[in-house]
């Protein structure tokens, strides 16, 4: 690696003895003070979350409130801290949504190694997870901090589904159904 | 006029500490809070604005106000540290540790007395000195006793038996060692300006005011004040110069180790030098309670009397009080300065802070004192 | 040019007044006559007889019929088989119905001749199921046959001994195609086979050896045999020798059974003047020229190019209506004379509409066996059976082409073609139509004629 | 399995035409349609038997021609070409005037049980087209009129029967 | 070793790349021997060729011959002969190399091929990866990546077809991801010789189906799930447990019968989730039984051992070893070796025994054969235990000489690897009378009954080699480390022989140090080292034991070798 040097601007005696920097920054630092204070008091205040922000990862329900998840584990695979851990189960037949035919057993999310990276969101075939607007995570224990099924479709809520392709699907079976086939 | 006079010996020295102890801890707590609160307006925060206190909170206007500005704080940060548990970790040698604060806190605590607050016009009009031990030697004692506060630092720092603490305590000592030199070359000029010849030679600090009645010192000798108050940052560890303290290197130099009341106490013994760092200064330089450049405490007096043609105020009591405010709101002053430099300039990396002080102040002061010692002997010869 | 008159060889007597399908008729009219002196043959004389004569096949492909004798595997001892494809059901397609339904004993001498000339002991005729009547037609002119010694045992008093049976298929298109027929006949799903190695000549029905030829084709061999193959190649044009049976549907005057020479005739002469030309009121749009599957002519386009006639070649600027009905002349304009179905359609016909009833026989009948055809003729039928319900978009035209040339030429058998090549022929012909749907479907009076 | 008399003699008289047994399976199927009129679950699996197959190879064969049914259909069988040559012809207007006759749609069995009417590929007739096959017999041009008459007169044969 | 007949081989051009190929062989096949991938999906190695996926068109040439003289036709360009290139397309899998054969995969015309396919795959396929089980070994997945369009031109409705049929015990259906290859109806008629499944309805509504009433139900429905190219046939063990992705395989050998079929081991995480066959042309083909896959499920069952113990108290390993050495020192030891014990435990055992002067015993299982691909004899290792000496003949199914042993007071103790004496023929009584040293992985009545229990390791999570019924040396790798409390076998062997030796000398346990002295001691391994030992096995010189009375019939790769000199 080549050695460049650089020369540098040969400084005034003023700017040797640093003062004329020191008072500019003095008068910085006044003239600050006596502004009104930018920040925001946090409890009583709130941010307004801007579009996309990346807060917990949630899992959501379609407007049926059928759960989105179906437990494919691609969150899991691409988490990068692998917070994510998914045990995958069946719906039974009977079962209103019985024809998506799998849901997650367990779905559990340690917040204390998400890195709020968004990935999962990303990758999620279903539109099941999504970070939303919740950014404040506390808890006593390790174990409080880890976010099981109901609560992160507490946290989650529905949100509006712009495909309800398994819905599609059903009614296409119940056609099918009633209709007798094809020939 | 005081019965305080008639009172035994003991007493008086009890009363005085007491006073000493009153004064400095609230002051010092006050400081704190107006650290934090300065900060946070030159960082464009609040700042502490959490801590309240029921009943007091209650009242209208007020209540929220005193809240907003962090006034409880200062008692719930008391308290907590009056209360907290109070660790002694298993390495450190246990007498110098516990130690080490006390000896803080002593010179801190002993220099106040040299210190004159403020005057009141006796009845043959003459200035006389509020001052709870008016020793003559003055600012020698000054200097005496404040240095050895650095003691304690490095007591800690040894003690300690860490390496962060420990290289803080020798951090300390370095400093001291190298700002005091140009602290005390920087107020010899005053000194000479003040034993004139043929008068009685004295280091009181009072004479001191007295003598800038006119013209200030600081405006006299500039360059002494730059001196002695660049010093001063240095000696009290206070940013640009918190060297020994550090804790983006030393995570919290001497004091890592220390925590609850005894950290608390390093924490006051280091306001209270500011605070006698900045009294000084005010008496040096900066007129002490004379309230303006070329216009003394008794001619403000005078005047008021005169405008309002109130008695009183001639009145020791009413003068002391006017004296003290003054001083008191220079000292004020003089530690906002403090804080504002602290929240500006950048701390000072080690070899900087020796090179400025060894090969830059140093010089300076000895230039600075031969430069003054020979204007004053022109002047004087002169007059 | 005055349309030339028929020449009927397979329709000789068919039609006549009097004439029956039983085997008195037949004999009256001088039947089995040919088969007698053919079994004083020998089979490599008649084979090259057949050969001679430059017979091609009269099932859609027009393969020469003495080339695929040749290539029967004879070395390895395994039994010949004769299928007889009367699985007619290219749509367009009619005529040999009526050669089984009007002169059967025909067809079974034509067959017992081929059985001779190519050892076979075996016949099976793999007739439609929707035929039941050609079906018992056909079992009754077996049995009289067999009565007569023409079929059966022992031959005419040699030693050659040949059984034929009807087989009935039950209604699938794809049993038209040989190897999908073979498996048919196997009691299988009509798969069509894979070739290579399942070349029937050589891994037929149960893996013999197998022939399979048209009922037309086995016709003419009778004929052929009766005139000899010199004689027989003089009738129609070289390379195209014989007469063809020509069906005539669709919206014209006079459709129907038509047999001329091969070549000598054309498009022009034969529907116009032979079928008297459009309904009353109409104009000619568009003419299928042999059977569904092959490609389109739109009335008002012209070929151009060169044509050899005789050594020599010479160019050619036909519109549809010169164009000669033979292989090779359809085939050079881009079509084919397939089976021999000609399917007119007038101006009152929205191609679109046309197309979507061809794609939906198409998506019926494709046995599902291999990728593109399975999948693309259902596609190609859900999106005409779109465009028609009223959801056309104007690229729909693009996609169906495109989806076409995915399935024409990457499948089993020929059926990728066939239900590739109308909409090919569709979409490149009447382009402008299929662009213009959407809006046509909406401003389309409500008592048009509905295909879909 | 519950057949005539003559469908067995027949089922025995063609699986020697054959030279494997499977091939007989689609004559099989033919005859036990006949006899039946449909192919049952029990049918299947008493060809399979009979051919020495598995069931599932007769039952590929029974959902692959389709030919042949799995439910019975109606007393009479009316069958409407729709393929090109015939819908050029007004085939589709055939089976509607069909359908409006024994007010049924198709696919279905009539309300009265007399027909099934269906549509099916190319009967290859369509040189007379638009064709109709009812039970056996082809019935060529048939429009409006010709489907009216023939409707009435299948309700006629229905009618004389009861 | 016998080496194969030389297969006359002829030269084929893929992609502009000369090799020479076995005649007959595909084009899937030879394309595969230059790395050149031809996707498709119906064709596989072990069934007949069907050609209808359609997806492994390529483009073909033949060298141009003139009609008339047979002579090559040079092309001057090139000075090469001239290739004729077919117009169409033509299918991989039903072309068979000949000579000066040109193949194209590259071609624009083969890439436009692939991504018609793909697309007709791909339009009624329900594209419901997220819940298929198949995803990320899918075919379709990897081919539409591989050639597909990327996008769909699909706008009308999917067909409908059924789903979650269960098909049979462990197999379940979604027809609507079939692909229709056919591949599953194919195996069970020409290898599992079931044939139950097949098409119905046609065209694209064409679907699978098991005839009603039928079940696939064979001990080798499983392998439909395995060559299913997409994820129609999945299994009921292994559906919706585990994403494939997730999974690591650990090569390993299935242990239900002296076949020894080569298998995979799927785990995540210490946690075995399914068994698959592995293909070796020589053994297994690409198949393997339904029972074999379910053996994974020994390794987490609540009766493993999980703790040394001596005298019914939990103890420490060398507490353990220091007993059992002072039982040995007491004389009158028997060992009782496993037919399931690897090759190196069986080395140790028989050290064990010399040094011992110990009599050693096997226990033989024979049950009936499939002749497909479980054999009679139910032991993956009894031929090991012939090759490494610990036995001469063939052991028999009761341990009746040991038992006569014990009831004359020869015997005091009896340590047996992993055999349940009692299922062996010893009776309680017998068993009191002597002190048992167990060896094994799960709790029996003779683990019950032992003085010292060592707990071992199961197939699944140790290293080590098999000897099956063709005589042919295949190994197993670690899938999943070791049942806590468990210790590998070799370890505890390798102390006990240290134990009983005179000298006390350090036996090696780790298993390339034991092959260095197995490969020295036993000459029928000749120079083989477990970690040069192929992938699918080394066929050893059976000559030695060609005599014995083998309780195989034949299997899919075997034949019992008739003794040669039986007529002479």
């Amino acid at each position: 690696m080549a050695v460049l040097p650089v020369e540098r601007k040969p400084l005034s005696f003023a700017e040797r003895t640093y003062m004329p920097q020191i008072f500019s920054g003095l008068k910085t630092t006044f003239k600050r003070m006596i502004k009104p204070a930018e920040t925001l008091e946090y409890p009583e205040q709130r941010p307004t979350i801007p579009n996309g922000y990346r807060g917990v990862p949630t899992l959501v329900k379609d407007p049926h409130g059928r759960e989105k998840c179906v437990s494919c584990q691609l969150c899991e695979f691409v988490c990068p801290p692998k917070a994510i851990r998914i045990t995958p189960g069946e719906i039974p037949l009977e079962s209103p949504t019985g024809h998506v035919e799998k849901a997650p057993q367990a779905f559990d999310i340690d917040m204390l190694r998400c890195i709020y990276c968004g990935l999962c969101q990303e990758v999620c075939p279903e539109e099941a997870i999504f970070l939303q607007n919740q950014y404040s995570m506390s808890g006593y224990s390790r174990a409080e901090m880890v976010n099981h099924k109901d609560r992160l479709y507490e946290l989650g809520g529905t949100l509006p589904d712009k495909h309800y392709k398994w819905d599609k699907k059903k009614s296409a079976e119940d056609a099918a159904a009633h209709g007798g086939g094809h020939h | 006029m005081f019965d305080f006079f008639q009172y035994p010996f003991w007493l008086q020295g009890a009363l005085k500490g007491l006073a000493v102890i009153a004064v400095i801890f609230p002051l010092a707590g006050a400081c704190s809070m107006a650290e934090r609160k300065i900060s946070a307006w030159m960082q464009g925060r609040p700042g502490p604005n959490r801590a309240t206190v029921p009943w007091i909170a209650w009242i209208p206007v007020l209540g929220p106000f005193l809240q907003r500005l962090g006034v409880f704080h200062l008692l719930a940060d008391g308290a907590k540290f009056l209360f907290k548990e109070e660790p002694v970790p298993g390495h450190v040698n246990k007498l110098y540790y516990v130690l080490a604060p006390v000896i803080a806190l002593i010179p801190a605590l002993m220099t106040i007395v040299a210190v004159p607050f403020g005057a009141y016009l006796d009845g043959a009009g003459r200035v006389v000195p509020l001052i709870l031990a008016n020793v003559d030697i003055g600012i020698l004692g000054v200097f005496a006793i404040s240095s050895l506060g650095v003691y304690s630092l490095i007591i800690a720092g040894w003690a300690s038996n860490s390496k962060y603490p420990f290289l803080g305590g020798i951090r300390a000592s370095a400093q001291l060692i190298s700002y005091e030199l140009s602290m005390t070359l920087s107020v010899l000029p005053v000194f000479l300006w003040i034993n004139v010849p043929g008068g009685q030679g004295t280091l009181s600090l009072a004479q001191c005011v007295a003598m800038q009645g006119g013209a200030w010192f600081g405006i006299w000798m500039p360059l002494s004040a730059f001196i002695f108050l660049v010093s001063l940052f240095a000696e009290t560890n206070r940013q640009p110069f918190d060297m020994p303290e550090s804790e983006a290197d030393l995570v919290g130099g001497f004091h890592t180790e220390y925590g609850a009341f005894k950290w608390s106490m390093f924490f006051v013994a280091e306001y209270a030098h500011m605070l006698i760092g900045s009294g000084v200064f005010a008496l040096l330089f900066l007129g002490g309670w004379n309230p303006l450049p070329w216009v003394s405490l008794a001619d403000l007096v005078g005047w008021l009397q005169h405008l309002t043609g109130w008695a009183f105020v001639l009145h020791p009591l009413a003068v002391g009080l006017i004296s003290i405010g003054i001083f008191l709101g220079k000292v004020l002053f003089l530690i906002f300065v403090f804080m504002w430099v602290r929240w500006t300039v950048p701390r000072f990396r080690y070899d900087q802070v020796m090179q400025l002080g060894w090969q830059k102040l140093l010089p300076l002061a000895i230039g600075n004192l031969i430069l003054y010692a020979l204007i004053i002997a022109w002047v004087q010869t002169r007059i | 040019m005055s349309a030339p008159s028929q020449r009927r060889l397979i329709f000789q007597h068919i039609d006549e007044p009097g004439y029956t399908n039983d085997l008195a008729c037949y004999l009256k009219h001088g039947g089995y006559e040919v088969m007698k002196r053919a079994f004083a043959r020998k089979p490599e004389e008649l084979i090259d007889e057949v050969k001679k004569s430059g017979l091609r096949g009269r099932g859609g492909a027009g393969f020469p019929c003495g080339v695929k004798w040749t290539l029967v595997d004879r070395k390895s001892g395994k039994p010949i088989y004769l299928v007889v494809n009367a699985d007619e059901s290219e749509p367009g397609t009619f005529k040999d119905r009526y050669i089984i339904h009007q002169d059967p004993h025909q067809m079974i001498e034509g067959i017992m001749i081929s059985c001779h000339a190519n050892n076979v002991k075996q016949a099976y005729i793999y007739i439609r199921g929707e035929f039941p009547g050609g079906a018992r037609i056909l079992e009754k002119a077996i049995a009289e046959a067999r009565a007569a010694n023409f079929v059966g045992p022992n031959i005419l008093g040699t030693n050659y001994s040949c059984e034929i049976y009807v087989h009935r298929g039950a209604g699938a298109y794809i049993c038209g195609e040989e190897t999908g027929l073979i498996e048919s006949l196997e009691g299988k799903r009509a798969y069509p086979r894979i070739k290579p190695p399942y070349f029937p000549a050589v891994l037929g029905l149960d893996q013999c050896p197998t022939i399979v030829n048209n009922v037309e084709t086995l016709c003419h061999v009778k004929h052929i045999v009766g005139m000899g193959g010199e004689a027989y190649s003089k009738i129609g044009t070289p390379n195209n020798t014989g007469t063809r049976i020509l069906c005539v549907s669709g919206q014209v005057q006079r459709p129907g059974y038509y047999e001329y020479e091969v070549g000598k005739i054309t498009m022009g002469q034969l529907l116009n003047e032979v079928c008297g030309g459009p309904l009353p009121g109409r104009t000619f749009k568009a003419v299928i020229p042999g059977g569904s599957s092959a490609k389109i002519l739109r009335f008002g386009e012209r070929f151009k190019g060169k044509r050899k006639v005789g050594a020599e070649m010479v160019d050619y600027d036909w519109g549809v209506e010169d164009v000669p009905m033979d292989f090779d002349s359809l085939g050079m304009i881009g079509t084919m004379g397939g089976s021999g179905g000609v399917i007119v359609m007038d101006d009152s016909v929205n191609m679109v509409e046309a197309l979507g009833n061809i794609n939906e026989f198409y998506a019926h009948e494709s046995c599902g066996q291999c990728t593109p055809c399975r999948e693309g003729s259902l596609w190609m039928k859900k999106i005409t059976g779109r465009m028609v319900h009223g959801e056309g978009r104007s690229e729909d035209g693009a996609l169906l082409k495109n989806v076409a040339d995915q399935i024409a030429g990457r499948t089993i058998c020929a059926f990728g073609e066939a239900c590739a090549w109308p909409t090919q022929s569709f979409v490149l012909k009447f382009g402008d139509e299929f662009k213009a749907y959407p809006e046509a479907k909406k401003n389309a009076p409500a008592d048009s004629l509905k295909l879909v | 399995m519950n057949l005539k008399p003559e469908t067995f003699s027949r089922i025995d008289e063609v699986i020697p035409h054959y030279p494997v047994k499977r091939s007989a399976a689609l004559p099989l199927l033919h005859l036990v349609q006949e006899d039946q009129g449909y192919i049952s679950q029990e049918a299947i699996e008493w060809i399979a038997a009979k051919l020495e197959l598995q069931p599932i190879n007769i039952y590929e064969l029974v959902t692959f021609y389709p030919m042949f049914r799995q439910k019975p259909i109606g007393r009479r069988h009316i069958k409407v070409c729709r393929t090109l040559s015939c819908a050029l012809m007004g085939g589709y207007k055939a089976c509607g005037e069909f359908e409006k006759q024994f007010n049924t749609h198709r696919g279905e069995i009539s309300p009265d049980g007399e027909v099934t009417i269906e549509f099916v590929e190319c009967l290859a007739s369509c040189g007379t087209a638009p064709v109709v096959m009812i039970d056996d017999d082809l019935h060529e041009k048939v429009d409006c009129a010709k489907a009216r008459e023939l409707s009435a007169r299948i309700k006629t044969e229905a009618a004389t029967r009861q | 070793m016998i080496a194969p007949p030389k297969p006359e081989l002829v030269t084929v051009n893929i992609d502009g790349r000369e090799i020479a190929v076995p005649k007959g062989t595909n084009i899937i096949e030879a394309a595969r021997m230059v790395s050149v991938d031809v996707p498709h999906y119906c064709y596989h190695p072990k069934l007949t060729v069907v050609g209808n996926c359609r997806m492994c068109l390529v483009e073909m040439g033949l060298p141009a011959v003139d009609p008339a003289t047979k002579a090559p036709i040079m092309d001057p360009a090139t000075g090469k002969q001239k290739i004729n290139w077919m117009p169409r397309p033509t299918i991989g899998c039903a072309t068979n190399a000949s000579p000066g054969l040109h193949i194209r995969t590259t071609s624009p015309m083969v890439k436009e091929c692939r991504e018609g396919v793909m697309e007709f795959l791909l339009i009624n396929h329900p594209l419901d990866c997220p819940i298929c089980d198949q995803a990320g070994e899918c075919k379709l997945q990897e081919q539409a990546t591989g050639y597909g369009r990327g996008y769909s031109r699909f706008i009308e409705q999917k067909n409908v077809k059924p789903k979650r049929t269960l098909l049979g015990p462990r197999v379940v259906l979604d027809d609507e991801r079939c692909v229709l290859c056919s591949r599953c109806i194919r195996f069970c008629k020409e290898v599992a010789k079931d044939d139950v499944l097949g098409f119905i309805d046609r065209g694209s509504y064409s679907t699978l189906t098991a005839y009603p009433g039928k079940k696939l139900e064979n001990n080798y429905s499983l392998n439909t799930v395995d060559i299913c190219p997409v994820g129609a046939l999945t299994s009921t063990d292994f559906r919706f447990k585990m994403r494939v992705w997730f999974l690591k395989q650990t090569n390993s050998i299935d242990t239900e019968s002296s076949v020894g079929a080569n298998t995979v081991v799927w785990s995540r995480e210490g946690v075995i989730y399914r068994l698959t066959p592995r293909r070796n042309d020589a053994v297994n083909d690409t198949w393997m039984a339904d029972s074999g896959r379910l053996l994974y499920k020994q390794v987490r069952t609540d009766d493993r051992l999980a703790t040394v113990q001596v005298n019914g108290a939990e103890s420490g390993r060398d507490i353990a070893v220091n007993a059992a050495s002072e039982r040995f020192k007491q004389g009158g030891v028997a060992i009782v070796g496993s037919g399931r014990s690897s090759v190196e435990e069986q080395f140790l055992a028989k050290k064990l025994a010399a040094a011992l002067k110990a009599p050693a015993y096997l226990v033989s299982r024979v049950g009936k054969g499939d002749n497909l691909l479980i054999s009679a004899d139910r032991n993956p290792n009894v031929r090991g235990a012939l090759v490494t000496g610990l036995i001469q003949t063939l052991p028999s199914a009761h341990l009746t000489e040991l038992a006569a042993s014990i009831d004359a007071g020869r015997i005091k103790t009896v340590v047996s690897l992993g055999e349940d004496l009692t299922a062996a023929g010893l009776s309680a009584a017998q068993l009191a009378k002597v002190s048992v040293i167990y060896l094994g992985t799960h709790a029996n009545p003779t683990s019950a009954a032992a003085k010292i229990v060592f707990p071992g390791l199961t197939v699944f999570e140790k290293n080590g080699t098999f000897v099956n019924q063709q005589f042919r040396l295949q190994k197993f790798h670690k899938a999943v480390p070791g049942f806590t409390g468990a210790i590998d076998d070799l370890t505890v062997l390798a102390k006990l022989v240290a134990a009983a030796s005179s000298s006390g000398t350090a036996v090696a346990s780790e298993i390339n140090a034991l092959w260095t002295s197995l490969a020295a001691e036993i000459p029928a391994l000749g120079t083989v080292l477990f970690k040069n030992l192929p992938e699918t096995g080394l066929l050893l010189d059976s000559t030695p034991w060609a005599g014995l009375p083998y309780a195989e019939s034949a299997t899919l790769h075997y034949q019992l070798a008739q003794p040669a000199l039986a007529t002479a």
